[in-house]
C-alpha cells in the first residue's frame, strides 16, 4: 500500500510559441525524498515550477497536491495547501528589510488582521530571527533588502518560502548568486532545516555537486521532457547526461 | 470676526450708536464676479464697467463724501476659495454684491445673511431665492428669470402668433433647466395648441452641437429657443448659421445681448434677442441721455467692447447701494448710516441706473422692465443691433410676493396677455 | 522607505522624537485657532477637511498607486449627507457623518471590485472614469441632483440642537480636528500592522505576495476602501462647511488636485497629507485674493519647484532640517 | 430608427470623432514612445486653436483671402509644438524619466495648470471665434440636412491621412524605426548609439504638434476659451485607455466607437450623451483590462 504522492504531474503539455516547454511531463514527487531537477537552459525547469504552482496553466494535463487537483488553482490557493517556492530571481518586498520580508511572510500566514498591533511586535518575530539566523543572515535582519548582496537576497527569499511553513518546497537555483566558498555550507543548513521541518523540497540546479550530494533522486529535464529519473548516483553518471547537461555546465 | 467684535462693541453701546455713526475713511465694498472660467465673459466687463462707474463715483464725491472701494472675488476659483474669501473680506466690507452664478448665490445668499451683512445680489438670475426663504440682509437689484423669461414668452407671441412647433437647446445644468421650466409653463398656459419637437441640454460647455443640429434640421420647428450664454451660445449660433438652421426657424435667444459683437454677421436678421433687463447699449429711451451716452463711449474706449447686461447689472448694483446710502442719510439726518438703518433704506427703495427706474419690492426682489428686440444687420455695427424693440413693464411679469413662480405661471390663462403693458421702439 | 519611516515613528514611541513632539505642538497650535486666529478658523477647517480626503489618496500611494478618481469618494459622501439632510430636515450632524461614510465605504467597494484588477496608468484611469460617470450623472440628472448648482447641504443639528452659524463651525471645527487626529492615528498603526505593510507590498512585489498565499486584488480592495472612506469623511465635512455641494466635488481636477497635495505634503506621508493641505490652502487662497489672475498659474510653479527641487515634499524637507535621514532611520 | 436618420448620426459621428482621434492620436504617440500621460495635452490644444484664430484674424485683417486659413493651422500646430512642445520635454520632463510615475504625471499637470492661466492672460476670457476656414468650404446638402464640408470631408479625410501618414511614417522611414527601437527598449536602442534624448524630444514635440493641429482644426467650428483643453484632455484620456495606451490605430477605433456613440445618443437618448464617452471606457476595459488592442504584459519571474 503506497500513500498519495505529495506532488504528481499528469502528462503537462504547453507550447510558448513553436517552444514545447512541456511535453507530457508526468512527475511524482514523494514527500521525504528531495528531488533535484536539472538540464540545459531552456528544457523547460522553471515552466515546471510555474505549472506546479499555478502561475502558468498547462494547455494539457494535471497537477494533484497530496491526491487533489491543483491545476486551476491560483498560485496563492496552492500556497495555502503548502506549496512555498523561492525564486531564481529573489522575489522580495524591496523597500524593507530582511527581516521585515520574513515578518510579512509570517503575517500572511497567521492571517494576521489587528491594525493597532505594529508588525514589529507580532508574536513571530523570534521565529522569524531564528530562520533569518539559519539561513546566515541575521546580522543583515535590519537592513533594506536591496542594499544587500545576490546570494544574501537569495537565501531570504528562501527564508521568506520556508517562513510560510510549506509542505513542499520548489527552489529555482538556491544557490546561484552564491559565493561558490559557500554554497555547500549553505545547502548543507538547508537541507538539514527542511529535513527538522519536514519539508520536502525540489531545487533546480546546475551545481552537480551540490546535486550529487543533497538530492534524493535527480531528474533530468530535456526539450520539455523528463529524459531520466534515478538516484544521483545513477543519473550522473549517465553518457546522455555527461553529454548533454554537465558537459554544458562545464562550457 | 472684527465683525462680530464690532456688532458686540455696537450692541453694548445701543443708545449711543443709534444716533450717531462715525463716517467711514472709505466705503469698502466686496464683489464676486467671474474673473476665470466660462461666465468670464460677464464677470470682466462687468469689472471693468464697475471700475469706471467707481471712479466717476468717487471723482464726484463718493456718498456724502466717502469714496467707494471695491475688491474683487473671483467666482471661478472654486467654492471654497469663493465662501473663504467672501468671509474674509465681507469682514471689512459694509456691503457686499454676490453673485454672478444663481449656484453661489444660493451659497452666498444665506451666509451673508448669517454674517449679518448687506448682500447685493447684482446678477444671478434664480428666482428660487426669494421663493424659498425669507432675508433680511439679502436684496437682487434686477429682475429675475421668472421675468426674463415671461417677457420672453410675451415678445414670441406678439411678433410671431402662427408658429406651431418649438425646440430647446439649453445649457444642461441649473439655468438652462430652469429657464425651460418657466418658458414652457408659460408657453402652454398661454398658447396651449404649441408642440414641442425637441428638447436638449447639451452639457456646459459643449464645443459641438453638430448630432443636434442635424437632428433639428430634420424636425425642423419653426421657433428654436436657447438660453444659453457665452462661448456655448456662440458656437450653438455659429454652427447652426453655418449649416443654414437660421434661414428657416426663428430663434429666440433671450441672452444674446451678450453676444452680439462676438457674434457678428453671424446672427442673421430676424431672431429674438433678450438683455436680462431693460439695459442695451442703444436703449431707445436712454440713448440720448448724456450720462448713458458718455459711459458708453468710455466703456467702448476702454475695453474695445460695447457694454452688455452684466456691466448694466453692476451698475444697478452701484446704484441702489448709492441710493440706499443717500436715502438713509436723508431719512435719519446723519452723516452716515448705521447697518439698521442702510437696511430699512433698501426697502421699497427706488434707483435708476441705465434703464427705467428699478423698485425693490417687499421680497427684496428688484422689479424690473425687460427689453427685447428682433435682430438686423443695419450696417452701422459690424455685428446685428435690434429693431421691434419692446421694453415690458416690470411688475406684471413677476408672481405676487410670496407665491412660487411655477404655481402662479400655472394659474395663469389666456386673459393675462389682454393686461400685458409694452412700448414698442422700432430700433 | 515610506514602511521605515512609520516604524521609527512607531518605534520612537513613548520616547519623545522631535517628530512626536512636534506633532503634538502643531495639534495644540490648531486647537487654540478658534480662540487665538478666529480668521483661519474657516480655512483651517477646509484644509482639514480636504487633508483627510488627501490621506485617503496618501493610502493608495503607499501601494504604489495613483488614482485620478478618489474625488468620487469625496462627493458621493458629501451627497449623501445633503440628500439626508433634504429628505430629513435638522438631521443630525453625526448621522450625515454616518451616512457619508457608509456611502463612501459602499461605493468604495463596489468600484474597488472592479478596479483593483488593474494597476499604473489604467487604475488611474479607471478610478478617473468612474468619477467622471458620477459627475455627469450628477451634472444630468437635473431633477434629483441640482445640476450643476448642486443641492444645498442646510446645517444639521449637533445632538439634538440646532445652532446657529458660529457655534455651528466651532463644533465643526473640533470635529474635524478629531478626526484628523483619529484618522491620522488610525491609518498611521494601520500601516505598521500586518495588515498594512501587507498592503503596502503591493508596491514593489506583488508575485510574491501572490506566493504568500493572500490575493493581491483583495489586499488592494482592503486599502481602496480604507481610503474611499477616508475620501469620504474629508467630503462630508467639506459639505457641512460650504453648506452646498456641487458636482465639482468630483471634477478630475479636484482628484489630481488631492494627489498633488499629497505629494507636497511628502508623498506616502501620514502627517504631509495634512500640512500639504494646509499649505495648499493656503498658498490657493491668498494667491486667488492678491493674484486673482493667476493663482492657478503660481500653483502650478510651486508644484513644479516641489517635484523638481523637494521630491520628498514638505516632510523630505522637514526631515532634512531635523536632520533624519529617512533612509538611516533604523541603522541608527 | 429610420435609414436616414442613422447615416445622419453617423456623419456627425464620424466628423467628431475625427477631431477627437487627431488629439488623442498625439496623446498616443506621446505615451507609447516615452511612457507619460501628458495632462498638459489639452491645454496645447487650447492654445492651437487660439493660436490659429488669431494669426487667421490678423491676416485676413491684412487683406488676404480666407482660404489661407489653412496653412495657418499648420503653422500654428508647428509653433505650438515647437515653442511649447520642445522646452516642456528640454526642461522639464527630461529631469524626470526616472522617477515614479506620479510625479511625471504631476509635473504635466503643473503645466497645465501653468499654461491655462497663460492662455487667459494672453488671450483674454471672451470666446474668440473665427470660421473662415468652415466658410472657404461651403456646405453640402444630404438628405434634406446641410453638413458643412469641413466637418463632414475635410476633418475625417485629415484624421484618415494623418492615420496612414503616422503609420507609414513610423514603420518606413529611419526616423521612425528609430523611435519604435527606442520604444521597445530604451537601454538597447541606446547601446546600438540611438540618442535616446533626441528620439524623445522629436517625438514630443510632434505629439504636441498634433494637439495644436487638433486645436487648429477645431477652431473654426467652435468658440475657443477658457477651460476648453480641460474638457478635452478628460475626453482623449478615455479615447487613448479605450483603445490601449499607445496603440494608435487602436485610438481611431476607439475615437469612433466614442464619436458614434456620442450622435446616436443625441438621436435615441440625448440625456446620456456626456455619458457615453466614459461607459464606453469603462466597459471595454472591463471586457479587455488592457484596452481594446492592447496587449496584457507578462511579468518575468
Amino acid at each position: 500500500m503506497t500513500a498519495a504522492p505529495l506532488l504528481e504531474t499528469r502528462d503537462l503539455t504547453i507550447k510558448f510559441g513553436g517552444i514545447t516547454a512541456a511535453d507530457k511531463v508526468s512527475v511524482r514527487i514523494d514527500a521525504g525524498r528531495n528531488l533535484a531537477i536539472i538540464g540545459p537552459n531552456g528544457a523547460g525547469k522553471t515552466t515546471f515550477l510555474n505549472i506546479c504552482t499555478g502561475w502558468i496553466k498547462p494547455s494539457s494535463g494535471k497537477v494533484f497536491f497530496e491526491g487533489e487537483d491543483v491545476t486551476p488553482l491560483p498560485p496563492r490557493k496552492i500556497v495555502k495547501r503548502g506549496v512555498a517556492r523561492a525564486f531564481q530571481i529573489p522575489q522580495l518586498f524591496t523597500e524593507h528589510t530582511a527581516l521585515e520580508n520574513l515578518l510579512i511572510s509570517a503575517s500572511a500566514r497567521e492571517g494576521l488582521r489587528n491594525p493597532l498591533r505594529p508588525m514589529h511586535r507580532i508574536a513571530q518575530r523570534d521565529e522569524m530571527m531564528n530562520l533569518l539566523e539559519m539561513v546566515n543572515c541575521a546580522d543583515a535582519a535590519n537592513r533594506p533588502v536591496v542594499e544587500l548582496s545576490e546570494g544574501q537576497r537569495k537565501l531570504i527569499d528562501i527564508a521568506v518560502a520556508l517562513a510560510l511553513k510549506p509542505r513542499l518546497l520548489l527552489l529555482d537555483e538556491p544557490t546561484s548568486g552564491v559565493a561558490s566558498s559557500e554554497k555547500h555550507k549553505v545547502m548543507e543548513i538547508l537541507i538539514a532545516a527542511l529535513a527538522k521541518a519536514q519539508v520536502t523540497s525540489v531545487f533546480v540546479e546546475h551545481d552537480m555537486g551540490i546535486v550529487s550530494r543533497h538530492a534524493d533522486e535527480v531528474a533530468v529535464w530535456n526539450t520539455g521532457k523528463v529524459q531520466l529519473r534515478g538516484t544521483p548516483h545513477e543519473v550522473l553518471a549517465h553518457p546522455d547526461v555527461i553529454h548533454d547537461v554537465i558537459g554544458e555546465e562545464i562550457a | 470676526m472684527k465683525r462680530f467684535l464690532a456688532t458686540t462693541a455696537l450692541c453694548a453701546m445701543l443708545p449711543l450708536s443709534a444716533f450717531a455713526q462715525d463716517k467711514p475713511f472709505e466705503l469698502q465694498v466686496g464683489m464676486t464676479t467671474f474673473l476665470t472660467g466660462p461666465a468670464s465673459v460677464f464677470g470682466v466687463p462687468a469689472r471693468e464697467g464697475m471700475e469706471i462707474l467707481v471712479r466717476k463715483l468717487n471723482e464726484d464725491g463718493g456718498i456724502n463724501g466717502v469714496p467707494v472701494r471695491v475688491t474683487y472675488i473671483d467666482e471661478g476659483a472654486g467654492a471654497e476659495a469663493l465662501t473663504s474669501e467672501f468671509r474674509r473680506v465681507a469682514a471689512e466690507a459694509e456691503v457686499m454684491m454676490a453673485s454672478i452664478s444663481s449656484g453661489n448665490c444660493q451659497t452666498l445668499a444665506p451666509l451673508a445673511e448669517d454674517l449679518q451683512v448687506p448682500n447685493l445680489m447684482w446678477d444671478c438670475g434664480t428666482q428660487r431665492i426669494f421663493e424659498e426663504a425669507d432675508y433680511d440682509y439679502v436684496f437682487r437689484t434686477q429682475a429675475n428669470a421668472t421675468a426674463e423669461m415671461m417677457a420672453t414668452v410675451l415678445y414670441l407671441l406678439e411678433t410671431k402668433p402662427d408658429f406651431q412647433t418649438i425646440a430647446v437647446v439649453n445649457q444642461d445644468y441649473a439655468w438652462g433647466r430652469d429657464s425651460w421650466d418657466i418658458f414652457s409653463n408659460a408657453l402652454r398656459v398661454l398658447k396651449p395648441d404649441v408642440e414641442i419637437v425637441g428638447e436638449f441640454f447639451p452639457a456646459f460647455g459643449a464645443p459641438d452641437y453638430s448630432a443636434e443640429i442635424s437632428r433639428l434640421q430634420a424636425l425642423s420647428p419653426d421657433v428654436i429657443l436657447s438660453t444659453s450664454w457665452g462661448g456655448d451660445l456662440d458656437t450653438f449660433v455659429q454652427q447652426a448659421f453655418q449649416r443654414g438652421l437660421m434661414n428657416n426657424t426663428t430663434f429666440v435667444l433671450p441672452l444674446a445681448e451678450s453676444s452680439l459683437e462676438r457674434l457678428g454677421s453671424s446672427l442673421p436678421a430676424g431672431h429674438i434677442v433678450g438683455a436680462r433687463g431693460d439695459h442695451y447699449f442703444l436703449h431707445p429711451e436712454q440713448r440720448d441721455d448724456e450720462d448713458f451716452q458718455a459711459f458708453i463711449t468710455e466703456f467702448r474706449e476702454t475695453t474695445g467692447s460695447i457694454p452688455i447686461y452684466s456691466v448694466f447689472h453692476a451698475a444697478q448694483a452701484l446704484e441702489a447701494m448709492k441710493s440706499a446710502y443717500e436715502k438713509a442719510i436723508d431719512e435719519n439726518d446723519v452723516e452716515w448710516p448705521t447697518e439698521e438703518q442702510l437696511l430699512a433704506a433698501f426697502e421699497e427703495l427706488e434707483f435708476q441706473a441705465f434703464g427705467r427706474p428699478i423698485t425693490l419690492r417687499e421680497d427684496n426682489q428688484g422689479v424690473e422692465a425687460q427689453l427685447l428686440g428682433t435682430s438686423v444687420q443695419a450696417g452701422e455695427y459690424p455685428f446685428a443691433t435690434l429693431e421691434d424693440i419692446r421694453i415690458y413693464d416690470g411688475a406684471q411679469l413677476l408672481p405676487p410676493v410670496g407665491e412660487n413662480s411655477l404655481d402662479w405661471i400655472k394659474g395663469l390663462d389666456a386673459s393675462y396677455l389682454e393686461n400685458i403693458e409694452s412700448d414698442s421702439f422700432e430700433n | 522607505m515610506s514602511l521605515r519611516e512609520t516604524w521609527t515613528e512607531m518605534s520612537a514611541s513613548p520616547g519623545l522624537s522631535p517628530r512626536t513632539i512636534l506633532t503634538a505642538l502643531a495639534v495644540l497650535a490648531l486647537v487654540a485657532v478658534p480662540l487665538l486666529a478666529p480668521q483661519l478658523q474657516l480655512l483651517i477647517n477646509l484644509a482639514l477637511a480636504k487633508g483627510l480626503a488627501v490621506l485617503g489618496v496618501t493610502v493608495i500611494l503607499r501601494a504604489g498607486q495613483v488614482s485620478f478618481g478618489h474625488a468620487l469618494f469625496f462627493g458621493i459622501s458629501a451627497y449623501a449627507g445633503a440628500f439626508l439632510v433634504t429628505a430629513m430636515p435638522g438631521a443630525d450632524l453625526v448621522l450625515v457623518l454616518l451616512a457619508g461614510a457608509l456611502g463612501a465605504a459602499l461605493s468604495g467597494v463596489l468600484v474597488g471590485l472592479f478596479v483593483v484588477r488593474y494597476r499604473g496608468i489604467f487604475f488611474g484611469m479607471l478610478n478617473l472614469a468612474f468619477s467622471m460617470i458620477f459627475w455627469s450623472i450628477l451634472e444630468k440628472f437635473y431633477h434629483y441632483t441640482g445640476g450643476a448648482d448642486g443641492i444645498r447641504l442646510t446645517r444639521p443639528s449637533v445632538l439634538g440642537q440646532q445652532l446657529g452659524r458660529s457655534e455651528f463651525e466651532l463644533v465643526l471645527f473640533y470635529l474635524a480636528l478629531a478626526l484628523v487626529v483619529g484618522c491620522g492615528w488610525f491609518t498611521l498603526r494601520w500601516l505598521a500592522s500586518p495588515a498594512g505593510q501587507l498592503f503596502q507590498t503591493l508596491k514593489t512585489n506583488e508575485t510574491r505576495l501572490e506566493y504568500l498565499g493572500l490575493s493581491p486584488r483583495r489586499v488592494l480592495l482592503s486599502g481602496y476602501v480604507l481610503s474611499a472612506v477616508l475620501c469620504g469623511l474629508g467630503g462630508s465635512l467639506m459639505g457641512m462647511t460650504q453648506g452646498v455641494v456641487t458636482p465639482e466635488y468630483v471634477w478630475w481636477v479636484r482628484s489630481a488636485e488631492m494627489v498633488f497635495i499629497a505629494v507636497l505634503g511628502g508623498a506616502g506621508s501620514v502627517r504631509g497629507a495634512f500640512i500639504g493641505a494646509l499649505i495648499y490652502e493656503m498658498v490657493r487662497i491668498y494667491a486667488s485674493a492678491f493674484a486673482a489672475d493667476i493663482w492657478q498659474l503660481l500653483l502650478g510653479v510651486f508644484l513644479l519647484i516641489i517635484i523638481l527641487f523637494a521630491p520628498g515634499g514638505i516632510m523630505g524637507i522637514f526631515d532634512r532640517l531635523i536632520g533624519r535621514h529617512r533612509d538611516g532611520g533604523t541603522r541608527a | 430608427m429610420n435609414l436616414t436618420i442613422f447615416l445622419l448620426a453617423l456623419f456627425d459621428g464620424i466628423s467628431y470623432a475625427a477631431l477627437i482621434f487627431i488629439v488623442a492620436l498625439g496623446l498616443t504617440l506621446i505615451f507609447g514612445v516615452m511612457r507619460i500621460l501628458n495632462v498638459a495635452h489639452g491645454s496645447l490644444y487650447a492654445i492651437g486653436a487660439y493660436a490659429t484664430a488669431s494669426l487667421t484674424a490678423w491676416f485676413l485683417a491684412l487683406g488676404f483671402a480666407p482660404i489661407l486659413a489653412f496653412p495657418l493651422m499648420i503653422v500654428s500646430a508647428v509653433l505650438v509644438g515647437v515653442l511649447l512642445g520642445g522646452p516642456i520635454e528640454w526642461l522639464l520632463l527630461r529631469r524626470i524619466y526616472n522617477k515614479p510615475e506620479v510625479l511625471q504625471l504631476l509635473v504635466t499637470f503643473a503645466v497645465f495648470m501653468i499654461l491655462e492661466d497663460v492662455q487667459r492672460l494672453v488671450w483674454g476670457t471672451q470666446p474668440y471665434f473665427q470660421a473662415s476656414a468652415l466658410q472657404a468650404l461651403g456646405n453640402v446638402t444630404v438628405f434634406g440636412v446641410t453638413y458643412t464640408v469641413y466637418q463632414l470631408i475635410l476633418l475625417p479625410v485629415v484624421a484618415l491621412v494623418l492615420l496612414l501618414g503616422l503609420r507609414i511614417f513610423l514603420r518606413h522611414t529611419i526616423i521612425g524605426k528609430l523611435i519604435l527601437a527606442t520604444t521597445e527598449d530604451r537601454e538597447a536602442a541606446q547601446s546600438i548609439g540611438i540618442d535616446a534624448d533626441k528620439v524623445f524630444l522629436f517625438t514630443f514635440i510632434v505629439g504636441a504638434i498634433l494637439a495644436g493641429l487638433g486645436g487648429a482644426l477645431a477652431s473654426p467650428t467652435t468658440s475657443i476659451l477658457p477651460g476648453m483643453g480641460a474638457n478635452m484632455i478628460v475626453l482623449s484620456f478615455a479615447v487613448i485607455a479605450t483603445a490601449g495606451l499607445g496603440q494608435i490605430e487602436g485610438a481611431a477605433v476607439a475615437a469612433l466607437m466614442i464619436g458614434l456613440g456620442r450622435s446616436y445618443a443625441v438621436y435615441l437618448w440625448p440625456e446620456v450623451a456626456v455619458l457615453v464617452p466614459y461607459l464606453i471606457m469603462v466597459l471595454v476595459l472591463l471586457m479587455r483590462p488592457e484596452g481594446l488592442f492592447g496587449s496584457p504584459g507578462t511579468r518575468k519571474i
